[in-house]
């Protein structure tokens, strides 16, 4: 009676409060793992077929689908939350007070590797002081949505800048050094409101936007709101163990994500999600491309079509 | 005469004499031996299982980094100046990785070896019976805090002093991160150095107190050289522990493939590199998993060949006395 | 003497005792940066941790909720995978220190197991942790349960183990070996009878100091991948489950998911919440505080043990 | 050169004899083709100057050497009446031991209480009835004149006894399994003069029920306890004769400098 | 009981003389209000059973005992013609033992060359000039009568060296600083008879130059070397006198018992 569950670091928070509620009222009786092994990990044991639940921080890719469906693994796609990847900076940095999408990726390019060290250099506006960076690791959905949303392709980044899947590691990293910039999910951010200061990241329409729930409900976020999800084994949903908590998990999530400082989905998406699940819609509506700039209605609309 | 033995023929006295005596023993011999042979081949692959870790270790991490190897030209992975295998643009240079790993122990070792080195001889040559005795436990108990404990106390504690001292000291670097783990290091070389010099025959020391020469002459003149083996075991050890340490360094010294020496950066060393994936996923027979596997066999290399040469040493200037 | 030489002797001894005293002061000086380091270590912990510290803190499961969690199932977990590693690593420790050095004939095959030990005791924790997960998980097929983990940290405290009772053994004098097989004990009986017994003290100490170093590993537990939320205990022999009424095996336990006390520190460090933070140091005071008893009891007992064992 | 054995007028029955009898420490040749005999319920006394293979001789006889490697013997022990050569490589040295007991320089009880030092010989034996071991550690140590001393606590550790008491410990421990033979390598060399005196009546007591070989470098000693002694130098047995022969009229030029203190 | 002290007839002059000295390691009192003279360029010999004080009271002489937690001196040892009390608190043991130098049981060189062991005395004592050194380093192991044998290889390890060769190295260590006094402690118990011989009459040479103090427990060895022999027994000096006094006709009861062997 053990409900195997791995995979992203962003989506941990809410699935442990799920997990952890769960148990208490199954009074033991079913035990929940939770890994963090980051979303890509996360897919490569779900794919492997060695979890029942995997937690994504990006819809599943081509290549994830591919090992899956080699391995006969089918899966239910559930959105259960929103998420806005932060951009954050040291509140002694005085210089900064937005930045494009341009400029990010002056920074974060691969070609910049070795070559864009100071500040001064991606704008001259801004001092010539070293540029130090922070990021989230190889293996994380984080990762590879920022990747995608700035430099226009999953896994496109330089390499000299501090990786860890801790996201800690980098809320410490950026607290201490005045040069600092790093990215990581929302709810880190929140937590550390006095050590940190977010970036309010100008949109494809010209407005610069501090991440908050208002922002990312109403869509102006963008592009570094994202939606997080739970991937669950075919095969799996037939053990009632991971069934109901499933279904344990749509009906608590909105208020564990608010809990955990994520947007909750409307009250519809959860609902859904227990319909597709019943009626076996299994798939995915992203078709293996890591998209970015998908809105909450977008999602639902494209949610309600499968 | 003699009692009789619980399953050996009465000895002495009996009947038998001679040839048939001797027939007779040489039959319960061959019975006791059998059993003690039993004994020993169960200790022996006790003490095989040694032997059988090591094999273990090597086979996994060599079978690992062949397939690494097919897919990785070895000259890429030495040459290579960039370090970022799980990225879409990957590149394999573990000399990024070794450059951490170098100036990481390399400030460890500059900590850990004079000091251990000075409290060893204080405690040995300096310190009386009691304080000795009393000390020496309490520095011992340094090692025995768990590492991970090490790598927050550098980050939140020793990092902070450090910004005091040089404001631009980057919030993961490899030198707190060093000095800390340099300090964990120090029972490692003291207390061994210390074993190695009260092992010099106390013949030795009056030898030298009665040519009329004081402590601090007796000590570096004669006991150090006489316990030269034994100390430089000492330092191979440390040395080995500072290669090898991990969550200090993952935890504190920021874990950026840099290439550079310069401990005021931050830095990924082999072995935070390891634990950084392991913290991920090990996803079984991809690129990233066969990697730490080629990043363990360059860092179980390197500690290979500073044990041997530690091992060389003691064999070379063992007892000198 | 004439008393223009003694003076000129006094002087030279008074420059040579200089150096006595500066060795004497840097010693101290380093004996307390040592000591001191522990201290501050040791203070800072118990400053943040000590409010976290009460009953329940080590009854309930981890929680989202800090002022809830607690370090049950890490603390059960240590405790679970320490026996493992116990009762893996004594008898096989003992076992091939006396191979070692009462059996062993001096040839290439001792040659190759002595080097061999003395090299593992050099190999960083986190290469037994790519053993374990190329061996233990993937290989045997064990995955990251109890069994893993105790495996490793017992192949990792082996050398420990073994180097500690060879120092044992060796420090018995031999003319008490010579006194047994005098009386006509046979080898075994020897060991048996006289040396297991002597080398006690010395055999106790490291595997204390052994195993208080296994407690606190962690790099080669998170290699194995066990950086997990865990709120349940592995199950115990016969406990019933409610729900299909089947009765748990007696060593089912050690196929369990498990996390441990090192690890529940380093995911509570990585949590945005500081308050997780003082939970962390509650936790890293607790575990201090488990390897320094289990340092003090090893300090204890060579000194209580040995009493009683003289030549 | 030949050694120069006098045998007695009415030699008393033989116990053992060694035969052309080399030992070699690896290729160091410790002794060189010994012929001597052990006579029963005698005192025979080994002498001579420091490192001229004394010990090595004495534990030929119960194949210490056995314990170490690269050590050899070459000739051979027989023990009478059975003939059996302790030597021979089909008979196990743990037989030989059990016949053969031995009583070292220093003192070496065990670690462990004094009934348990005593007991030692017999539970190895596979004795395992408390009463029978009860009255045998009484007799031994009554036999080595400690009973007295320690008969209120044997319990206690052996190793908080004397210098002196721990000896006669030792002798206990080898008394008790009633050996053929006893060896004593320099018992008394590490006690004091009233200890000493002790064992020495000790020894001339149990020669009553044993064989005895005793090392001694005190020529007065190995005057006032042996019946016959052998004088050795380098390796070789130099003169075998009755005690009193030996160190009244020595046949030899070498014994009598020995004897009268000119080197060693 | 007093001590019996027989003085010679034309006593040559004092060197070295202990008054009333007591020692103590820690409450026990090893030493007993010991009286003694030690003459100038003579060789005293002390001799006594196993545990007297003998190796006690020599090194209290370069207050080697110094070295040691709990060890307490009470009397005095005064040293001639300056009448320092070596003793004393206020004196410093590390200039006693430049005054005094030991040769111990054990051939105890250092892990370093034959030359450096020797020139290491000189060069505690801040000789660093190259020529002066060689030409004392070469003058001391002529003195010990090793020159010839070391010559070629002043610059091997001293550990390699063999026994008997080894204690003659330490006797040119002690030699090379002119000391006033030299202590052996049993100098030759280690060593082989021919070894001992050279040892013993190198100890006849250099008493030309310096006061000996020698701890034998060889009697044969006392008598032949030693001018004044000072006998023991129990921590207390029984009897102190020339040599030959000692050994034909001594005046005590405990002597002779000892000397002619009926205990130790
Ligand atoms: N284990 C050994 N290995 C090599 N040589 C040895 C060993 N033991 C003794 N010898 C040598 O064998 C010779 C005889 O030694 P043995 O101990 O029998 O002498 P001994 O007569 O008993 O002397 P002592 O009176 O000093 O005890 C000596 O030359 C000694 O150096
Ligand atoms: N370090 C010590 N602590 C306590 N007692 C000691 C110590 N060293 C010697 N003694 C005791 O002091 C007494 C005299 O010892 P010492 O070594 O001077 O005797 P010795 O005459 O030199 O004997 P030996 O001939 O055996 O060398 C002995 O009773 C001994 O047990
Ligand atoms: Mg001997
Ligand atoms: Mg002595
Ligand atoms: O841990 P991730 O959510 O960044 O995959």
């Amino acid at each position: 009676q053990v409900v195997k569950i791995d995979g992203s670091s962003t989506v941990f928070p809410i699935t442990e409060g799920v997990a952890e509620d769960f148990q208490k009222t199954k009074k033991g009786a079913v035990k929940v793992t939770v890994g963090i092994s980051g979303t890509g990990g996360g897919f490569k044991k779900f794919c492997r077929g060695e979890t029942d639940i995997s937690n994504a921080s990006r819809p599943i890719l081509a290549k994830e689908m591919a090992d899956c469906k080699a391995a006969g693994i089918e899966y239910y796609e559930l959105p259960i939350a929103f998420d806005a990847l932060t951009v954050v900076i040291n509140p002694k940095n005085a210089w900064l007070k937005q930045i494009t999408v341009a400029e990010l990726k002056a920074i974060w390019e691969p070609a910049a590797q070795g070559k864009i060290t100071r500040w001064k250099q991606v704008n001259p506006a801004w001092p010539d002081q070293p540029i130090k960076l922070f990021g989230a690791g190889a293996d994380s959905g984080t990762f590879d949505y920022f990747t995608e949303a700035i430099n226009g392709k999953t896994k496109a980044s330089r390499g000299d800048f501090t990786a860890s899947e801790d996201d800690n590691v980098l809320v410490q990293g950026i607290s201490s050094d005045v040069n600092a910039i790093g990215y990581f999910g929302y709810a880190y951010y929140a937590e550390n409101t006095a050590k940190l200061k977010a970036l309010p990241v100008v949109n494809p329409k010209g407005q610069a936007v501090a991440p908050a729930e208002a922002t990312v409900l109403n869509g102006s976020y963008e592009p570094l709101s994202r939606p997080i999800f739970i991937y669950v084994n075919a095969k799996s949903i037939a053990k009632p163990e991971v069934k109901e908590y499933v279904e344990y998990m749509m009906k608590n999530s909105a208020k564990i994500a608010k809990e955990v400082k994520y947007v909750p989905l409307p009250a519809k998406a959860y609902t859904l999600g227990l319909e597709h699940l019943n009626k076996g819609k299994k798939g995915t509506v992203f078709g293996g491309k890591n998209e970015v700039g998908v809105t909450i209605e977008e999602l639902m609309t494209r949610e309600a079509a499968l | 005469m003699a009692v009789a033995p619980f399953d050996n023929p009465a000895p002495a006295g009996v009947s038998l004499r001679g040839e048939a005596r001797m027939a007779e023993l040489a039959r319960a011999k061959l019975a006791r031996q059998r059993r003690e042979r039993l004994i020993e081949a169960i200790l022996f692959l006790a003490a095989s299982v040694s032997v059988l870790t090591t094999l273990g270790i090597v086979y996994i991490l060599v079978r690992e980094s062949i397939s690494f190897f097919a897919a990785v030209p070895i000259w890429d992975f030495l040459t290579d100046t960039q370090w970022t295998p799980l990225f879409d643009d990957a590149h394999f240079g573990i000399m990024v990785l070794m450059s951490g790993t170098l100036s990481s122990s390399l400030v460890a070792l500059c900590v850990a070896i004079p000091l251990g080195t000075i409290i060893a001889i204080y405690l040995s040559e300096f310190a009386g019976h009691k304080t000795r005795e009393t000390l020496k436990p309490l520095l011992e108990l340094l090692s025995g805090v768990p590492t991970i404990i090490y790598g927050f106390f550098a980050l939140l504690v020793v990092t902070p002093m450090l910004q005091k001292i040089f404001p631009e000291l980057p919030g993961f670097n490899i030198l707190s991160a060093g000095l800390v783990m340099g300090v964990m290091i120090i029972p490692y070389v003291a207390s061994l150095s210390e074993d190695a010099m009260r092992a010099v025959p106390m013949s030795l020391r009056e030898g030298a107190y009665a040519m009329g020469s004081t402590r601090f002459q007796t000590a570096v003149k004669v006991v150090v050289p006489a316990a030269f083996s034994g100390i430089a075991a000492a330092y191979i050890l440390g040395i080995s522990r500072a290669v090898g340490e991990t969550m200090i360094l993952a935890v504190a010294a920021g874990m950026q493939p840099n290439l550079t020496l310069n401990p005021m950066e931050s830095a990924s060393t082999i072995t935070s590199f390891i634990v950084q994936v392991a913290l991920g996923d090990l996803p079984h027979g991809s690129i990233g998993y066969q990697t730490i596997f080629a990043a363990g066999l360059s860092l179980m290399l390197l500690t290979l060949c500073f044990n041997l040469l530690g091992y060389w040493l003691r064999k070379k200037y063992r007892e000198a006395y | 003497m004439n008393a223009e030489k003694t003076l000129a002797i006094r002087a030279i001894i008074r420059k040579a005792r200089r150096y006595d005293l500066l060795v004497a002061l840097l010693g101290m000086l380093a004996l307390s940066i040592g000591i001191f380091t522990l201290a501050a270590l040791f203070i800072d912990m118990a400053l943040t941790g000590i409010p976290r510290l009460n009953a329940e803190f080590f009854t309930n499961f981890p929680s989202r909720r800090p002022a809830e969690a607690g370090i049950l199932s890490s603390w059960v977990g240590s405790v679970l995978v320490m026996s493992v590693t116990a009762l893996v690593a004594v008898p096989l420790g003992i076992a091939g220190a006396i191979y070692l050095e009462e059996y062993a004939r001096k040839n290439w095959v001792t040659d190759v197991i002595e080097i061999n030990i003395t090299n593992l005791a050099g190999v960083p924790s986190i290469i037994y942790g790519l053993l374990a997960l190329g061996l233990f998980v993937y290989t045997f097929k064990l995955g990251q349960s109890i069994l893993t983990a105790g495996l490793t940290l017992a192949l990792l405290i082996l050398p420990i183990v073994i180097t500690a009772t060879r120092e044992a053994l060796r420090s018995i004098p031999q003319h008490i070996r010579e006194a047994a097989y005098a009386c006509g004990a046979s080898q075994w009986q020897v060991v048996q009878h006289h040396l297991v017994k002597y080398a006690t003290p010395g055999i106790l100490t490291g595997v204390i100091i052994g195993m208080s170093r296994a407690i606190g590993e962690t790099a080669p537990i998170i290699t194995i991948g066990a950086l997990t939320f865990i709120a349940f205990l592995p199950p115990a022999p016969g406990q019933m489950n409610i729900e299909t009424g089947q009765a748990a095996g007696l060593f089912d336990w050690l196929w369990s998911p498990f996390t441990v006390m090192p690890i529940q520190i380093f995911n509570w460090t990585s949590r945005p919440d500081p308050r997780f933070h003082e939970n962390a140091a509650a936790a890293a005071f607790v575990l201090v505080l488990m390897t320094l008893s289990m340092n003090a009891i090893a300090i204890w007992l060579r000194y209580r043990l040995r009493k009683n064992i003289k030549w | 050169m030949p050694s120069t054995i006098t045998l007695p007028q009415n030699p008393p029955p033989l116990k053992a004899e060694s035969k052309n009898l080399d030992f070699y420490y690896g290729d160091f040749k410790a002794l060189k083709g010994i012929n001597m005999p052990v006579y029963e319920n005698k005192v025979t006394a080994l002498i001579g100057p420091s490192g001229c293979g004394k010990s090595t001789f004495l534990r030929c006889f119960n194949r210490m050497h056995d314990l170490y490697a690269g050590h050899r013997y070459d000739g051979s022990i027989h023990l009478y009446p059975d003939e059996v050569d302790v030597l021979h490589k089909n008979v196990d040295p743990i037989e030989v031991r059990m016949r053969i007991s031995m009583v070292f320089q220093k003192p070496n009880p065990f670690p462990k209480s004094i009934f348990e030092n005593v007991a030692y010989g017999l539970k190895v034996r596979g004795e395992k009835n408390r009463s029978v071991l009860e009255d045998k550690v009484e007799a031994a140590l009554k036999g080595a004149a400690i009973w007295n001393e320690v008969k209120d606590r044997l319990d206690d550790l052996a190793v908080n006894l004397s210098g002196g008491q721990q000896q006669r410990l030792c002798i206990a421990r080898a008394l008790a399994t009633d050996p053929e033979i006893i060896l004593f390598d320099e018992p008394t060399s590490a006690l004091d003069p009233i200890a000493t005196g002790a064992i020495e009546e000790l020894v001339g007591e149990i020669k009553h029920k044993v064989s005895v070989l005793i090392v001694t470098h005190n020529m007065q000693q190995a005057a006032r306890v042996s019946d016959f002694t052998a004088y050795m130098y380098l390796g070789e047995l130099m003169e075998f004769g009755e005690t009193n022969d030996i160190f009244m009229k020595p046949k030899r030029k070498e014994t009598e400098d020995y004897i009268t203190g000119r080197f060693g």
